[in-house]
Order: structure tokens, then sequence, then C-alpha cells
């Protein structure tokens, strides 16, 4: 066991876990941060994506010790429910999501498409998330919203 | 899934069905072993440490030897467990045939693999290429000790 | 913008999903909680000859283990059954919680470990020792009666041997046709595949000898049910289950599964909480799995192309244990739907239920109604091309005529309304079906074999009318219930049994609620989910709660009313029956008087001007309502495809559904759930596939092997509707979450093979994978140049 | 997971220190294949040596050779305006390996360490006639793979950058697996005056292989066409609940063709 420093959301969060935590049990167990799921073992779901320094990456795909001294980001630290997050408003305006659970890892993986690509066509779109995978919504109303979301956050 | 192969041996059928009884001869063969000691006439306990790619995982088990006719051949299957990775057995058909004019011998064998747990249900991509290449690994080393042994 | 029935209302779970503050059940956390791991068997058929625990129970952390052995309670039970033909009853093998004696799939509970931590329980359970005797596997359905037998004094491993329709009237059919088509089909198997894994967190509360089970289910009554009256026998009430948000079901989150129960079990022998999560390998091995039919179809024509007749004898592998309504899916929501949409005098069904070495099966998203539609339009695919006849066309001759309804089916349904000619022709004019062969000729300029195909289908929904359900075997009734409680500053809270994965009932039930009291959208709250705090309901599956659940809302709406004009007639002295409720007043015919809903909620509970002497005080109502039938949503769906020879990679390029759900309280939510229904489809058509190895190992058990649909397989898709609204309920609606995979896969799989007719190509199996119509291209290029 | 020990040296030079502290110690690159592999308890290392600081991530033009550092991120390829300049193939090929989080993360030497024989990366090694710069020696490509996950490497040696010959011409063509989107076939031709190299992952058996006889071909007529006459063999190529090798070896030709435009 050793302690762990990382900050997460503009918060220094710092607990004694072992080495071998993983940085979505880091963010869900220690810094209580539950918006970030896990959907499969294999990074493959993309229910976990948070971002670090700005760029997506699979939280359930990385050891905590890893994340050191980088500035984390989750889908708790983009928005709130009094002022979304424009791609988070736009999920909600175009019905992009359902049951929500793959929903957090998709907002923060859209995010980061649109900030590289704001003129992203439906096909940059669907290429992009294929990262995260969605059971209820077929996907439709993910492009539409993020396709909003982009409008949004270009404008 | 089938995997079959032969080799041709200058050498004596008996000499090669001796050198396939001969417990340092499979140790040698099998790939990664650790640890083999007889336990009977047909089965030896072996431990193996099996890696592929990040993989790394030790497997206990037995090899037995089956279908014995001295000196054309038998059936020989390694099986083991490897805890949480599951468990793994392969067993391979080996025959012997001479070829009187050029007094070599041709050992052919044929293996059939099979694989339970969780390298079923997360490695099935990798199965047949692993179960070919062990094989490959473990009749290729045998049959160089073979050679090696009787170069002058 | 109106927030009544029929508008697009944002929902109003959305903002707690979007901001991660959803509460799914592993992100609750009890203290002193420790973690359960299972034990689970590698092999798919053996005898066990000893379980040690001694060294695992030692390790590190480890509070308990146990085994079958120690269990002294009741297993999963089966909710439904059926008589065989030979008027015998399903066999009913025993399914313990923990495996006693044998395994019979992989993945099979042997032994739980409990620890401090989920790590410590891990590594625990790879010290506990299981020796086995290993059995034959029975992995292929075809010879699953002639394989090693899994259940003791169970015969040719068969739950039921089951008949409907006549056989005589059909196979005289059959005799007499001028054509018969005969078609064999395949449904693939499938694994659900809800996001959120299956969850629970049991405690036990010594003081009042009682349990709360946090769990991801879509009917928490049905679970504390099961576990209260017929695993633990402790009386109901001793159980609180609640299922907070639920991310995503597709019916695989219906059931009582053995690890919910297990902790459960266990948190009062241990006496602290218990969390179990499965992590996605575990979902794939004891998520109870879907479909996996094998159909023998034939059907008759007579000279004029108008069927006859039609027998289908149908082989379902429903896995290691008879799962809760496993029977129901290929016999009752299978045989039943299997005049599909048009009028056949005479139809026979047999279907033979069997067990074999793998996961369990159960309902999927659609239960027994895609496996349904999939072979009727298959063959109807193929009579079309037998007899030349345009795939449209041919449907459209066989439909059961608008005037026919009540339309009584040969299988027992009597369909109560359906007109399915203009969804027919609105989803061919959405797809330019006219020109569909100027697009073939340019494709094939291009190289590519452009494809289209058309299924027409209808489903029994609203499931399920208790009498009904009760004369077909099923042992649980299938209303729903709902309290509607006017707080005194009226606003409302209302409670329902049905429960929300993902559907958005907090929306849409508040806008049952906004049209009919008036009140803004935001005063309503929706409270589902607990036991303890919503009415005993049936839950959500079978596309029920609305059109089930919703329609309870509306019948304790009513009551609502009815006192509310009681109420109002008092504060206006007019007579009740003179009163008038609209938009949220409350007026007296002929008079200008009015007052409004919420002085009336108001008066209900500070009654000081009030009727007390034949009025009870408060305002609340509670409803409970068992549908008099299904209801019938159907439609039709056309696919249109192009196909890559060289690499038999077969793209979606348009897709337009047509479906009459009756009413729609909110098309944006009802669109989406066609979407997601599509897309779980075209899953089973062309990416999914559940693959066991002949020794019943499970090869696809991750995202690796088992192909989910991902945006980039998919396309966009054009939806629409027509209405007939239903007759027997106050909301006039049918029902929409299951259409879109009832619907989609024999489109998808017919545009393949019109696709590939022009080789020759008659037949495609799903999933219709790239090496898949490969090779169908090279057989037909082989068998040409013969 | 099982417990382990996590270090972060910052030089290959404490990185080797480091595992040779270690009874059986794994470097950590991106974690891309590790990291899922310890999560599933089927590798049981007792440390983790990170050797995301030890700075081996630059990207450089050098003449004849694009060098990159071994811990360069799979999106830093893709990305990068000299890798575009000078070999877009190589670019794509980064561009399209799994999901836009594993590009952050995966990196070109570990997935050329691992020589899984799905990945993209080892077909541009081969192609490419690219050199394996470890910290004790230079490997040519030919030399480098020498089985399924199996390369030259020892133990104890680390891929600290890899150098890729410009080619006259080069591209990537991948079919990707449905569901796992690693390659089931990929195909990197590249072309250096006369000489055309054609290296194939994702099918071979033994991992990555280079196909002489589609190379002999394309060097005499470098087109789609002239890969008609050309028979794939699907001897030694892999075959699994996804594709057959006969499959494959249709993939291989198809794909070829693609990649030679």
């Amino acid at each position: 066991m050793g302690e762990i420093s990382l900050n997460i959301n503009g918060k220094v969060e710092k607990h004694d876990v072992g080495d071998n935590t993983l940085l979505v049990d880091f963010i869900r167990e220690n810094a209580g941060l539950t918006g970030t799921h896990v959907g499969c073992d294999t990074s493959q779901c993309g229910a976990c994506v948070v971002h670090i320094d700005g760029v997506s990456v699979k939280a359930c795909t990385m050891l905590a010790a890893q994340a050191q001294g980088s500035e984390i980001t989750t889908i708790e630290g983009i928005g709130t429910s009094d002022a979304l997050h424009p791609m988070q408003e736009a999920f909600k305006e175009n019905h992009g999501l359902q049951c929500g659970f793959c929903t957090p890892g998709m907002v923060m993986s859209a995010i980061e498409l649109v900030s590289k690509n704001k003129n992203a066509s439906e096909k940059d779109i669907r290429d992009g998330l294929e990262g995260n995978i969605c059971r209820c919504t077929g996907y439709h109303n993910i492009v539409k919203s993020v396709k909003a979301g982009a409008e949004k956050m270009g404008g | 899934m089938e995997i079959k192969d032969s080799y041709e041996l200058p050498l004596s059928k008996e000499r090669v069905w001796a050198a396939l009884n001969d417990e340092e001869f499979l140790k040698n063969s099998i790939p990664w072993c650790e640890k083999l000691e007889r336990r009977s006439e047909t089965e030896l306990a072996a431990e193996v440490k099996l890696k592929i790619g990040p993989m790394s995982t030790r497997f206990t088990g037995s090899i037995t030897l089956s279908d014995i006719d001295p000196p054309n051949g038998y059936t020989i299957t390694g099986s083991g467990k490897g805890g949480i990775a599951g468990a793994a057995s392969g067993s391979a058909k080996v025959k012997l045939v001479e070829d009187k004019d050029t007094s070599s011998t041709i050992l052919s064998y044929e293996v059939s693999a099979q694989v339970k747990g969780k390298i079923a249900q997360l490695g099935s991509r990798l199965i047949q290429s692993t179960a070919k290449k062990l094989s490959k690994n473990f009749f290729g080393s045998f049959v160089k000790q073979l050679e090696d042994m009787d170069k002058p | 913008m109106s927030e009544g029935i029929g508008a697009s209302v944002q929902r109003k779970e959305d903002k707690k999903f979007l901001t991660g503050k959803g509460r799914y059940t592993d992100d609750i956390n009890r203290a002193g909680q420790v973690y359960a791991h299972f034990v689970r068997s590698d092999i798919a058929h053996a005898n066990i000859k000893s379980i040690n625990t001694k060294v695992a129970a030692e390790a590190s952390g480890v509070v308990a283990v146990y085994t079958g052995e120690d269990i002294d309670v009741g297993g999963p039970i089966c909710g439904w059954v059926v008589p065989n033909r030979d008027g015998s009853a399903t066999h009913e093998p025993p399914h313990p919680l923990l495996a006693k004696g044998k395994v019979r799939f992989v993945g099979d509970a042997v032994a739980v470990v409990i620890a401090e931590s989920l790590q410590e329980a891990k590594s625990a359970s790879e010290l506990v020792e299981v020796d086995y005797d290993e059995l034959p596997a029975v992995v292929n359905l075809e010879t699953a009666s002639s394989g090693a037998e899994i259940h003791e004094g169970m015969a040719e491993n068969r739950y039921f041997d089951w008949e409907l329709g006549d056989e005589e009237a059909t196979d005289n059919a059959l005799n007499s046709a001028s054509r018969v088509v005969k078609l064999t089909v395949r449904n693939n198997r499938l694994v659900p595949n809800p996001m959120e894994p299956r969850s629970a967190l049991a405690e036990y509360d010594e003081l009042n000898d009682s349990y709360t089970l946090y769990t991801t289910s879509q009917s928490p009554h049905l679970t504390r049910l099961v576990l209260a009256a017929f695993m633990f026998q402790i009386p109901e009430s001793k159980i609180r289950v609640v299922a907070p948000d639920v991310g995503g079901g597709f019916g695989a989150k219906i059931y009582v599964y053995v690890e919910e129960a297990v902790c459960t079990w266990a948190s009062k022998k241990i006496k602290r909480p218990i969390k179990w999560t499965a992590d996605r390998t575990q979902a794939f091995l004891t998520d109870a799995h879907g479909r996996d039919h094998i159909n023998n179809i034939q059907l008759a024509l007579d000279s004029n192309n108008k069927i006859t007749g039609l027998r289908v004898d149908t082989l379902a592998n429903l896995g290691g244990y008879l799962s809760a309504f496993a029977v129901a899916v290929p016999t009752y929501l299978h045989g039943t739907l299997l005049s599909g949409l048009y009028d056949i005098p005479a139809i026979y069904t047999n279907v033979k239920g069997y067990a074999t070495t793998t996961t369990p099966v159960d309902a999927y998203r659609g239960a027994g109604r895609p496996e349904a539609t999939y072979l009727l339009e298959r063959v109807m695919d193929q009579a079309a091309r037998e007899v030349g006849m345009d795939q449209a066309e041919f449907r459209r001759l066989n439909f059961i005529p608008k005037d026919a309804f009540p339309y009584q089916t040969a299988v027992a349904l009597q369909y109560d309304i359906g007109d399915y000619e203009p969804a027919l022709d609105k989803a061919m004019e959405m797809i330019d079906y006219k020109n569909f062969e100027n697009r073939r000729s340019e494709a094939s300029k291009r190289g590519k074999y452009r494809g289209i195909g058309v299924s027409s289908y209808i489903e029994a929904c609203g499931i399920a009318p208790s009498a009904v359900a009760g004369a077909l075997g099923g042992r649980v009734g299938g209303w729903e219930s709902a309290s509607v409680r006017v707080d005194p500053t009226g606003t409302i809270t209302v409670t329902t049994g049905a429960h929300s994965h993902g559907q958005g009932h907090a929306t849409t039930f508040a806008q049952i609620v906004t049209e009919r009291l008036g009140v803004p959208n935001s005063s309503v709250e929706l409270v589902h989910g607990d036991s303890d705090r919503s009415p005993f309901g049936m839950g959500t599956y079978g596309s029920r709660s609305l059109a089930v659940g919703g329609v309870a809302i509306s019948k304790a709406i009513d009551k609502i009313v009815e006192k509310s004009k009681k109420i109002a007639a008092h504060l206006m002295e007019a007579s009740a029956d003179d009163v008038e409720f609209k938009d949220g007043k409350f007026t007296v015919a002929g008079t200008d008087k009015e007052t409004a809903f919420g002085d009336v909620a108001l008066a209900a509970y500070v009654p000081h001007n009030y009727p007390l002497e034949t009025l009870e005080p408060g305002l609340e109502e509670t409803a409970f309502y068992d549908p008099m039938n299904f209801t019938y949503p159907a439609g039709t769906h056309i696919a249109e495809v192009e196909v890559d020879p060289a690499t038999g990679v077969v793209e979606i390029v348009d897709w337009a559904a047509c479906d009459d759900f009756g009413n729609l309280i909110n098309p944006m939510i009802v669109e989406g759930q066609v979407h997601g229904g599509i897309a779980q489809g075209i899953g089973q058509a062309l990416l999914e596939n559940a693959h066991y190895d002949e020794n019943g190992q499970l090869l696809t058990a991750s995202y690796m092997d088992y192909c989910m649909p991902r945006a980039d397989d998919l396309p966009s898709f054009k939806v629409g509707y027509t209405n007939t609204p239903c007759t027997h309920n106050d909301l006039g609606v049918k029902g929409c979450g299951e259409a879109g995979a009832i619907a989609s896969p024999p489109a998808l799989i017919n545009a393949i093979i019109n696709a590939l007719s022009p080789l020759g190509v008659t037949d495609m199996s799903m999933p219709a994978t790239p090496q898949k119509v490969w090779k169908a291209i090279q057989d037909s290029q082989s068998v040409a140049a013969e | 997971m099982y417990s382990t020990k996590y270090m972060k040296p910052n030089s290959t030079s404490e990185a080797l220190d480091a595992i040779n502290s270690l009874g059986e110690g794994k470097f950590l690159a991106g974690g891309m294949t590790l990291i899922p592999t310890l999560k599933q308890r089927l590798a049981n290392p007792d440390g983790l040596v990170d050797i995301s600081g030890c700075d081996l991530d630059s990207i450089a033009d050098e003449g004849e050779t694009i060098k990159i550092g071994a811990m360069s991120r799979h999106v830093s390829v893709a990305e990068s305006a000299v890798v575009k300049k000078a070999i877009p193939a190589l670019a794509k090929l980064a561009e399209g390996i799994g999901d836009r989080q594993v590009r952050n993360r995966g990196t070109l030497g570990g997935s050329v360490a691992n020589n899984d024989p799905s990945a993209c990366y080892p077909s541009a090694v081969l192609a490419l006639k690219a050199n394996v710069h470890t910290n004790s020696r230079s490997i040519a490509a030919d030399d480098f793979f020498t089985g399924m996950f199996e390369t030259a490497l020892e133990e104890d040696e680390i891929i600290e950058s890899i150098s890729f010959l410009k080619p006259t011409k080069a591209n990537y063509v991948k079919f990707p697996n449905p569901a796992s989107r690693y390659a089931m076939v990929g195909v990197f031709v590249a072309q250096f005056g006369d000489e055309v190299r054609v290296a194939v992952t994702g099918a071979g058996e033994g991992g990555v292989f280079r196909h002489q006889e589609m190379e002999s071909v394309l060097s005499s007529n470098f087109s789609a066409d002239s890969l008609s006459s050309v028979n794939i063999v699907s001897d030694g190529l892999i075959s699994d609940l996804h594709a057959s090798a006969e499959y494959r070896a249709n993939l291989i030709k198809e794909m070829t063709k693609r990649a030679v435009v």
C-alpha cells in the first residue's frame, strides 16, 4: 500500500491504496465519484472514459499510479445540473441517452471528438465513437446529439 | 480442430521409440516445462509455465501415455490446470513408420486440443495458433534432440 | 409547448444521468460491507466429487465460504409451465442456489467466497479446490435428445413437448396445397448485454429480522415475491427489494438469479452487508441468453398464392436449468404469434424445449415474437420468390383485411384492431421502393450487389391479461398497479410497480398526469423500484409499462377526478353531476363558476369547508389494471443493403420503419425505443452470436469476440407511424419497446438474400458475417461454373 | 489484479535497474494489452516498470528515415506532421488502431514488443524496412519478429525507438475483426523504387509475415490487376471463429489490391 494523490476535477484526492489500484476504482471507490462506470473487462465499452490532461482515456485500463501528476476530469467535472456542459445539454435535447449507464463515457468521448474536429460529419462521429458501446439507443440520437453539441461548443 | 505434421528422421524406429519413452527427452521437448516426474509406466506429473504474449500462467497436471503400441506409436496426452486461467489439454497421436530402403523413420502426429475456462472465454482467437505452435515446438525440439545426439 | 400526451417532452431523468449523478446498484455502499466472489465451473457438465474450501476459508480477509451443501433455502423457480402433448407436465428440475452434486454449464456457481475486499475474495476463490468427474457436454440442439442425461430422470433431456393449433386441418391444407414452401431457419443465440452488469447489495437487519436487497432489476416486486415466498419461505414483508437506476435490462434483469439470492441469504449468516457485481465475462456466462431456436417451416399456398396453412416444428434450446420464463418464450410468446399479420386458416405448431449444458435461455427483447416473426417473414419471402411475386405485394395479398377485426387467429389470439396496408405503403414510400431497381443497377455498376428486404410484423404486447396467462400456464398475474397522490399543494406523486431501465417512465407517466390533471410536468414525481414505497406490481418487460402500467395510472387518475369533482361541487355549491373538469379547472355547466385543481387539492387536506359526512378527506387513489387482451403493435420495416462481393461485407444503406403503436404519449421516447430495437435486431442479423465449442465452452465471452453493434456499424433510421388506437385500454396505446428488435432481423436477412438472388442465393443464416456472405457468393459462383 | 509494485524510472538505464531488481517484472508502456491481462489475473508480475518517464516519445525526420520514440502514443504518430509528410501510410495505420482512447494511450514500442499476431504496427515495421533500436543494439525488422508474440528482444531489453525507411509510396489497408476491431487482416504495402514489400498482419499463425509472391509480382508491375493471378495459400493462416484460413487468404489478396493505388 502506498499513498496515491490525484487531481480530480480540480480537487486533490489522496488515498492509501495498493499500487495495483485501477484509475477507475480510485475514482469510484476512493474519490466517491460514481458517474464513471465499468461495463466490461476488455477496454471496449467506454463506460469508464475520463479525460486526463484533456485527452480521453479508459480509466479501467490504467493504474491510478499512472495518472499521478495529471489533471483528471470526470463526468462530474464538466457541468452541473444547473449549468450543463453544451454536450450534456445536446444529449438531453436530442434524447441521446436511455438507461444512462454508457452516457458519462459517451459524453466524455464526444467532447474530445468535437474539440478535435469541430465540423465532424455523421461518419466522423460514428467512427469517433468506436470505443463507446451503447445498447439502448441504436446510436441514432447519440450521433444527433454530438452534432448538436458540436454546434453548441463551436458557437 | 486438427493439427497434423510429420518429420523424417535418419534413425531406426526403435531408436525413435526409445526416445519417445525417455523422460529426459520428453522433458526437454515440452515447451516451458519446469518439472516432470514419473508416477508410473504411463503417467508423469508435469508443471509447465506457459507464456503467450503478456499472459504467463503455470499449469500443473500430467502427461499420460496410452494406446501404446511399441515401437509403432502411442497417444501422448498432456493436461493441466492453470488456476484462474482455466485448463488445457492436448493429445497427440504419434505414429512411427520405418522406411527400410532409406533406413529412416517417419514420425507423424495428429493433435487435438481443448481449453477450458478463462482462456477459452477470452482467448479463443489464439487457441488454434497456440496449439499448433506448442505441437510444433514439442515435436520440433524432440526431433532436434535426436538429431543432435546422433551427430558425430 | 404542451407537456401532455403526444408531446416530445424532454426527459426529466436525464440531468442526473448526464452529470454522473445516476445511482446504480454498484454505486451504493453500506457501512461494513464485504464482497462476494463466486467460484464457477470451468466445465460444462460434470459430477462434483468433492469441494475443499478449507484453505480458502483461512485465507487473508476471508469472512466466509459457502457451497451448495451449506445452503438451506430453495433456488430459482419456473414461473410458467405448459402441458405436454401427451398430457403430462413440463419437467421442472431443481436449480440449487449453489451447485449440488453436479454442474450443468460453464459458469454454474459452485461456491461463494466472501471477504473484506473484492481482491481478497478473488484470491481466496482460487484456493477453493473442486474435484470434478467430467461428463459429456451436450451442446448441439439437434442432437440434445440423445446426449448425456443432464437432469436426473428427465428423458431425452426434454423439458417439454407442446403443441398448439389444429394439426389435422393444417396437414390437410399442406396436402391439398398447390404449393408447399419449405424452409428451415435457425434463430441464433444472443447475449442480452445491458451495459450495466448485474449487481446486488444485500443487508440483513437483526433488529427486525428482515433483509434489504439493492439489485439491478426490471421487476423488484417479483424479486421480492420469489425470494420470500419460494426461496426463503419467509413473510414477504421481511424483504425489501430496491432497484435503483437500472442500466438496461432487455429481459435479462427480470429474473432472480442465484447470485442475488446467495448474497441475501448469506447476509444473515454473517450479519454484514454483502456486495456482488458481475464483471462482463460473468455476465456473458450467467445472464440468461436469448433466442436459440431451430424452426422447420411448411407453408401451404393455393393457386391464387393465398396462404392456406402453416406448420412449424420448433426445437428450443433452454440451457442447463429452466429459467423463470424460459417455457413461455418459445410457446405462448411464439406459437401464438405464428399467424403474423396474415389471414391463415390453419396453423399447427409443435415446440420441444431441450436442456443443454449451456447457460440458461430466457426472454430477451421481444422474447418469442422475434423468433416467430423471423421464421414467418423468411418463409414469406421464400414463397414470394418461388411464386414469382413481388415480396411486398405477396404480403399485401395475404394481410388480414382491415374490416376483419376483431380477428381470431388459428393460434389462440384475437387481434382487436389493425390496418396493415397503410404501414406497408408508408414504409415503401419512405424508402422509395418503386425506384429500387434503378438503385440496384447503379450499384451493380460499382461492383456492389444491392438488395431490399421487407418484414411485416405483429407482436402481442402489454403482457398480459391474467386470465389468458393463467389459462396458458402462467403462474403470476399480468396486471399493474399505480397510486396517484395529490399533495396539498397540488403537486402529484405517482407510484407504480412498473420500473424503468431506460424507458423514461418518469417523463411519459408524468405526461399522462399532465394531460389529465392539467398540472405542469415538473409537478409530477414518479416513485418506483422500491418494494417498500410502491404498491405491488409486476415490473417492466414485454412492452407493458405503458399499455398496462400507464393505463393503471390513468385509472387511478379517473378516481382522483371523480373524487375531485365531488370536492369541487361542494366548494362551488353545485351538484357533482354538473361539474366538468378540463385543463386543470373545475367548472359548473351553464354557470361561470370555476375552481382550480390546486384549490380542490388544498381543500382535500385542509377540509375546513368539505363534505366530511359523505367524503373522506385526502386525495390519493390506487388502481390495479388487468388488461382484457394483449395489445397488437404491427408494422413494416424495409432494409436496403449493399454487399461487397470481394469481402462479403454488408452495408446497410437505408432503413425505413413504419409502426402502428396506437397513440403515442411521447414520440421522442418512442422513436428512441424504435432505434434501439432496430439496432439490437441488426446486431442479431449481422453481428452477434453466442458461440459454444463442442465441449460447451463459451468462446464469445467478452467484447473481443462477441460482436456488439457500434456506432459505425449502423445507419440512421427513418421512422414513421400509422395509428389504429388500441380498442381496449383507456389510452389507446399498444407498447413500442420490442418492435424494432422483432421486425428488423428478417428485413435485413431478406435484403441480403434479395441482393444475392441474382446469383441464385436463396438462404442466409444469422448472423450474416462477412465470411458467411462471401462464402455464399463463392459457392454460388462455383455452382454457376459447374 | 494481483498485488504488484509500481515503479516509474526517469531513464532507460534506471528502467533496466528497476526491472533487474524485480523477480519477474514487466515493462509498462501504454498498458493497452498488459493491464487487461493483469486485470484478468492472467499474469502475476511482482512489479511494473512504467517507462513513460524515460523520454522516449520524440518523432524526428532523420533524412532517409523517420525515427519514432517507442513511447510515442498512436495518436501522436497519427497526428504528427513529420510522419504525415514523409510516410502518410504510417499515420493512417496509427489512426486506425483500436479506438480513440486506445490510441491516446497505446504506444508504438508496446505494440511492436508485444507482437500480437493481430496488431497493426508490426506490418509497418516489416514493410518499411525499419530498424528497431533498443538500449543495447539495433535489430533489422526482418530479424525482429520471430513468431506469434515472439521477438528478438531479450527479457531485459527495451525498445527505445524505431527508424522507418521512407518509401517512395506506401499504403496500409486493414479489415478489422468486427468484434475486437483488431486486424483480421492488415496489409502494408511499401514501394522503394523498384522494390516492393508486402507485410501481412492479423492472418499468420506465426504473426506478421512478408508475402514474397505478391512482392515480386508488384515489383515488376505495381498494379492491383497484376495481383489477380496470385494464389494466396491458406496454409499457416489463422483460423478462428471469426474467419477461416480460406477467408483470410481472400482478404489478404483483396486488402493488398486496395492498398495498391
